[in-house]
């Protein structure tokens, strides 16, 4: 076949954005930003208490708490976009099938956006307090 | 199978970690959250994940979420540095010393619980 | 002294399959890998298909899989690869005969990022002006012969063809940083698109394999760099 | 398939892109037709510098350019074409550097230039900074610029035909046959002009430093049908070639102050050339060398080969003005120029010879400048004569962009108002009648036997140093050649990438130019240039300042005219330096 070296006339429609640089610069900040919360995370989880103690009461204690509300969350949704993002570029790295690759894109997105709902209502829309209450009246104490 | 360096190898375990890391984030969080249903849910799901083989999981997520931080940390400084590139193996080997460096005592601290809680059929 | 030269053979009009073929060469330690294929062509199986021309690392012709890392055959010694040679196909690139894999995708990502001067003034009547020092910064990426060693090592490439890969990342990078030219603007159309540089996961597997010494990630990180820079 | 451009240009190296580039300049539509990718030619591999007299570095004029140019050809290159060449190369340098040639810089930020073989100021009083060079890949900047340029253009591009024949009815250029490696189809091209730009033969020898895809190709189809080749027997020697590979160390070396040593040490240019020694030009040099070797003044076990010593230069002007073949030597010989000498030998290098044409690029038939209509030449493969009985160094840079840029301009010219011919696809017989007879063939020589054979055999009779005798033995062996060429067979019967089968047919073409060599060697009776007749060691201006035409004729035989040396400003003068 003949080859034509053309100005790049079809320079396509999605080019002229900057969406996967201003992605790229979120993946840095989301990260640099994330190491603290992560690690903190994981000391304050792992090391300071014993993982396979954790339980009902710890969760709903520390979920009434306003600082560890915002923390979680924060974590939540800055490791959700971060890691969806990296998902995408998996997603289009792996799945070379345009067809195949929408629909994956399409169940990951909407777990991933169920997933944000459901976690954030569990922070900011459910009162543990009471829920604690109510369970200490019913259980008696909560073990640790 | 090519024969890539280090750079290469950084790459695949910053992706493998990436992903477990994400897949991780969704139980959790389903985990987590499912304290809106109440003590009994919530403990019977937590119960679950807490059987040993979940535990040795949890210990392989922490472990790529050390790797993960780390190497991120690598990669931003390769993105903004001149010297970050040119040093980048030594980063990649500083980043492996940090996650053995802090993965140690992290499995010496929580290796026997975990053999504790699975001779004694879980803590409670 | 005889090595074993085994070669990913693949004849697409016969039988589907890539697979292994295995000659005994008699070679010198300084013979080029670029002899061994040439002794099996011309005294063994004239059916090996390769490219080849300058047959000193200057065309760009011969890139490979070489014991498992992209080379040029031409550059490539058997003194430094011992007694058992392995010799693929570059990876990534659909292969059309033997170690001959089609091209045409490469020079379009390569198209793509305008690679020419973009300066609309009206030149001087003699030559522009440019310091040795403002030269010096884009001097190793003028070294690029097009190979495509890079590009066909790299991992994000060989999973997501539609990568630009990083010859034409460099290619762009020869241009923007020319204190002559005005094109940053116009290339990045191609660079921005998700198929663009921003893929690249600075694996260094290009770095490693340039048969030129250019250091490939380096550049493409600059390129970034100066795109950030450049909005905000 | 068929395919119609208005401008056809065979090749795609310096040459071919320069001519392509003027030539859509004209608004006609160009198409390009290259057996190599055109980042593959040959041209990228030149080192060295492209000449002009820009005088960034010290005064320089174009007339000690013409000067040296005329002197360093041996009195046998046509002055006009010096003149006009030595005064327009200025202007393409520039226009190089406008197109975004990376040139290394001056202080000043004007384009570098360093010394080179054969270029002087005042007319022979010493060496000049000449050679405009952007590190010791000028030839790779020249070919990626031009390239660029094309892409930006939209110029059209065949990669990987390869030209097979060129259809010539009554003395008028129509078109074109070649051969399609993916497919292994045959095409037609229509044009209504054709440049021919395909490069040079150098691998009619054994020890080269061309490619091995420089074999002569189509000097050779216009040589069969019958269009003359000239000055074939002036063929060039690079001294400098890496031994015994013979990868081209570039003259620059010399030029940053590179000297060449013999088994003694001795710095034995300074006896040959007094006054400017190493930087004598290139056939001279080769000779000094051969001769070195000769009087067992070699080195080596067996002592047959002399040494570049740049160690005595700062290794910074190594690493930074000819890191190339710095690394060349290291690679491939386990040299360090910085600490050790290397070894080297003359190299078969360069074509002055090839198809005659004007100043504009027109391919002309006999000695009174008859024009083909519609074909035009530029490049190593043509012959217009810049370069007479040698090329000075750098030259071949320019005469690419020179000439390149007046054929493109011409051709164009030419087709806006030409009307295309009417060909049918019968044009493809001959060539499908020689592929298949190659591929059908049985039982008869391999392409690799019968090449090393010819490459052997050249290197001992046809190379530097030629006489009567071994001439005369070497046309017996080409005439055997082409016999046994006639029953030649390939392994390879395949259609895709048949590698085998362009190997077969290049060796073919590369018989031809070796027989138009091999006879007008025989037949120039004098040593001019690079062309040293051992049994007429003397210069003949007498017999001989003139240019040689030679034509095929029936049943392996040759026929001779000649073309008058176009003479002007310099007078025919002894050739010392
Ligand atoms: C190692 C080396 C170093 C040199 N250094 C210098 C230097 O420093 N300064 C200087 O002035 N000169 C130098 N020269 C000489 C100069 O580089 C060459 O003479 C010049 O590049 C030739 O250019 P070209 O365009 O004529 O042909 P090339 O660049 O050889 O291109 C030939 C083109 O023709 C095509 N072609 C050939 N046959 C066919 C066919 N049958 N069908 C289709 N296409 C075909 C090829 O694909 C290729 O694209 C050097 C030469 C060599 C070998
Ligand atoms: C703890 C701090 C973290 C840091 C410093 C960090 C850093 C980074 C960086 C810099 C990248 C971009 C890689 C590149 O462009 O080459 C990245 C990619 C990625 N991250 Fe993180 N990250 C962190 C946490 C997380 C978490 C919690 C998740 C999961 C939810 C995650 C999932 C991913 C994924 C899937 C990718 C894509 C990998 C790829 O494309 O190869 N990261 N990370
Ligand atoms: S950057 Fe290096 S490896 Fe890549 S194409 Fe250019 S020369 Fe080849
Ligand atoms: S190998 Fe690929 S990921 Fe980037 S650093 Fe090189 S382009
Ligand atoms: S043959 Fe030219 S690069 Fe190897």
């Amino acid at each position: 076949m003949a080859i034509r070296a053309r100005r790049y006339a079809d320079a396509k429609a999605q080019a002229s954005s900057n969406t996967e640089l201003l992605w790229w610069v979120f993946m840095r900040v989301s990260g640099l930003v994330m190491v603290f919360l992560v690690l903190g995370h994981i000391y304050m989880n792992f090391v300071l208490i014993d993982v396979s103690t954790i339980n009902y009461t710890y969760v709903a204690e520390r979920l009434s708490n306003t600082t560890w509300k915002i923390y979680d969350w924060l974590i939540l949704v800055l490791a959700m976009l971060h890691g969806m993002n990296g998902l995408r570029y998996v997603m289009d790295d792996w799945i070379r099938n345009p067809a195949r690759r929408f629909a994956t894109k399409a169940v990951v997105y909407s777990l991933a956006v169920l997933v944000v709902i459901v976690g954030s209502f569990s922070l900011f829309n459910h009162d543990f307090s009471k829920d604690l209450k109510q369970a200490a009246q019913t259980q008696g104490s909560v073990k640790p | 199978m090519y024969r890539g360096r280090e750079g290469q190898w950084a790459f695949f375990l910053h992706r493998i970690s990436g992903i477990a890391l994400l897949l991780w984030l969704l139980l959790h969080t389903l985990n987590i959250s499912s304290a809106m249903w109440g003590p009994a849910v919530s403990n019977r799901l937590m119960l679950f994940f807490h059987v040993p083989i979940f535990q040795v999981g949890l210990l392989l997520v922490t472990a790529a979420a050390l790797y993960h931080s780390f190497n991120g940390l690598r990669i931003i400084i390769m993105d903004f540095t001149g010297w970050g590139i040119k040093y980048q193996r030594q980063l990649w080997y500083g980043v492996i010393a940090l996650c053995v460096l802090v993965a140690v005592p992290g499995l010496i601290l929580t290796v026997p619980r975990i053999i504790h809680a699975a001779t004694h059929g879980g803590a409670q | 002294m005889q090595v074993t030269l085994k070669v990913m053979r693949h004849d697409p009009a016969k039988n589907a399959k890539p697979g292994w073929q295995t000659y005994s060469v008699e070679a010198e330690p300084m013979d080029r890998v670029l002899d061994l294929l040439h002794k099996v062509k011309w005294y063994q199986d004239s059916s090996l298909a390769f490219r080849r021309s300058c047959g000193h690392g200057i065309c760009g012709s011969d890139a490979m899989v070489i014991n498992g890392v992209n080379q040029l055959a031409c550059k490539a010694l058997v003194k430094n690869l011992g007694m058992l040679i392995q010799v693929e196909p570059l990876h990534g690139l659909p292969v059309e005969k033997d170690l001959i894999v089609n091209m045409e995708g490469f020079f379009a990502a390569y198209r793509s990022v305008k690679p020419y001067l973009i300066n609309e003034e009206q030149p001087p009547e003699r030559e522009r002006l440019q310091s040795p020092e403002d030269r010096a910064v884009f001097d190793t990426s003028t070294k690029c012969i097009l190979c495509a060693a890079c590009t066909t090592s790299c991992p994000v490439f060989w999973v997501n063809g539609s990568y630009i890969g990083p010859a034409a990342i460099v290619q762009a990078h020869r241009f923007i940083f020319d204190s002559r030219d005005k094109g940053l603007r116009e290339r990045m159309q191609a660079l921005n698109a998700s198929t663009g540089l921003w893929r690249c996961r600075t694996a260094y597997n290009c770095t490693e394999a340039c048969p030129r010494g250019i250091p490939v990630t380096k550049a493409i990180e600059e390129v970034k760099r100066a795109m950030i820079y450049d909005r905000f | 398939m068929a395919h119609e451009h208005d401008v056809i240009v065979v090749g795609a190296g310096g040459s071919g892109l320069t001519s392509a580039l003027y030539a859509a300049n004209q608004g006609v539509n160009v198409a390009v037709v290259s057996k190599l990718y055109p980042t593959r030619s040959h041209t990228g591999a030149a080192q060295g510098g492209i000449g002009a007299a820009l005088g960034n570095v010290e005064e320089d004029h174009w007339e000690w350019h013409m000067f040296d140019t005329i002197k360093g050809g041996d009195y046998l290159t046509d002055q006009d074409a010096a003149e006009l060449f030595c005064k327009e190369v200025i202007d393409a340098v520039i226009e190089l550097e406008h197109m975004g040639l990376p040139f290394d810089r001056l202080p000043s930020g004007k384009i570098a230039q360093r010394r080179f073989g054969g270029h002087t100021k005042e007319f022979g009083k010493a060496a000049v900074h000449r050679a405009a060079h952007a590190a010791d890949r000028t030839g790779h900047m020249i070919l990626q610029t031009l390239y660029q340029q094309c892409v930006k253009e939209g110029i059209t591009f065949y990669n990987e035909y390869h030209v097979t024949d060129l259809i010539l009815e009554g003395g008028v250029a129509q078109g074109l046959v070649a051969y399609e490696l993916a497919s292994g189809e045959l095409h037609t091209f229509k044009a209504k002009a054709i440049v021919v730009a395909s490069g040079g033969y150098g691998r009619a020898w054994k020890t080269t430093s061309n490619a091995y895809t420089l074999t002569g190709d189509m000097q050779a189809i216009l040589y069969r049908k019958g269009i003359p080749l000239e000055d074939m027997e002036f063929y060039q020697f690079h001294p400098t070639g890496l031994f015994p590979l013979g990868i081209l160390l570039t003259e620059g070396a010399r030029g940053e102050g590179g000297i060449l040593r013999n088994g003694s040490g001795e710095r034995f240019m300074e006896r040959y050339a007094p006054t400017i020694k190493d930087l004598a030009p290139r056939d001279m040099v080769a000779r000094a060398m051969y001769m070195e070797v000769r009087e067992g003044k070699g080195v080596g076990p067996r002592k047959d080969y002399v040494l570049l010593d740049l160690t005595h230069l700062p290794p910074e002007t190594i690493h930074n003005k000819l890191p190339d073949i710095a690394e060349f030597a290291q690679i491939y010989l386990g040299v360090d120029p910085t600490k050790q000498p290397v070894p080297v030998m003359p190299t078969a290098h360069y074509a002055m010879g090839g198809i005659p044409t004007t100043v504009n690029g027109e391919v002309v038939t006999d000695g009174n400048n008859t024009v083909v209509k519609g074909l035009y030449a530029a490049g190593e493969v043509a012959c217009v004569s810049l370069h007479g009985a040698n090329r000075l160094g750098t030259n071949s840079l320019g005469d690419l962009v020179v000439f390149g840029r007046r054929a493109g301009v011409a051709a164009a010219k030419f087709a806006k108002d030409a009307e295309f011919y009417d060909f049918t696809s019968e044009v493809l017989g001959p060539s499908r009648e020689r592929i298949e007879k190659i591929l059908n063939a049985q039982g008869g020589p391999s392409v690799a036997d019968m090449r090393a054979e010819l490459q052997q055999t050249m290197q001992d009779r046809a190379s530097v140093f030629r006489v009567e005798s071994l001439l005369q033995e070497q046309t017996e062996v080409l005439k055997e050649l082409f016999d046994k060429y006639e029953k030649v067979v390939v392994q390879d019967r395949g259609t895709k990438y048949n590698t085998e089968l362009v190997e077969a047919i290049e060796l073919g073409y590369l018989l031809e130019v070796s027989e138009a060599t091999v006879h007008s060697c025989l037949n120039r009776r004098e040593s001019r240039g690079a062309h040293a007749r051992e049994d007429y060691p003397e210069r003949n201006d007498k017999e001989w300042l003139k240019h040689t035409l030679v034509y095929k004729c029936p049943n392996r035989a040759v026929k001779f005219a000649y073309k008058e040396v176009v003479l002007g400003k310099f007078e025919p003068k002894a050739r010392t330096y």
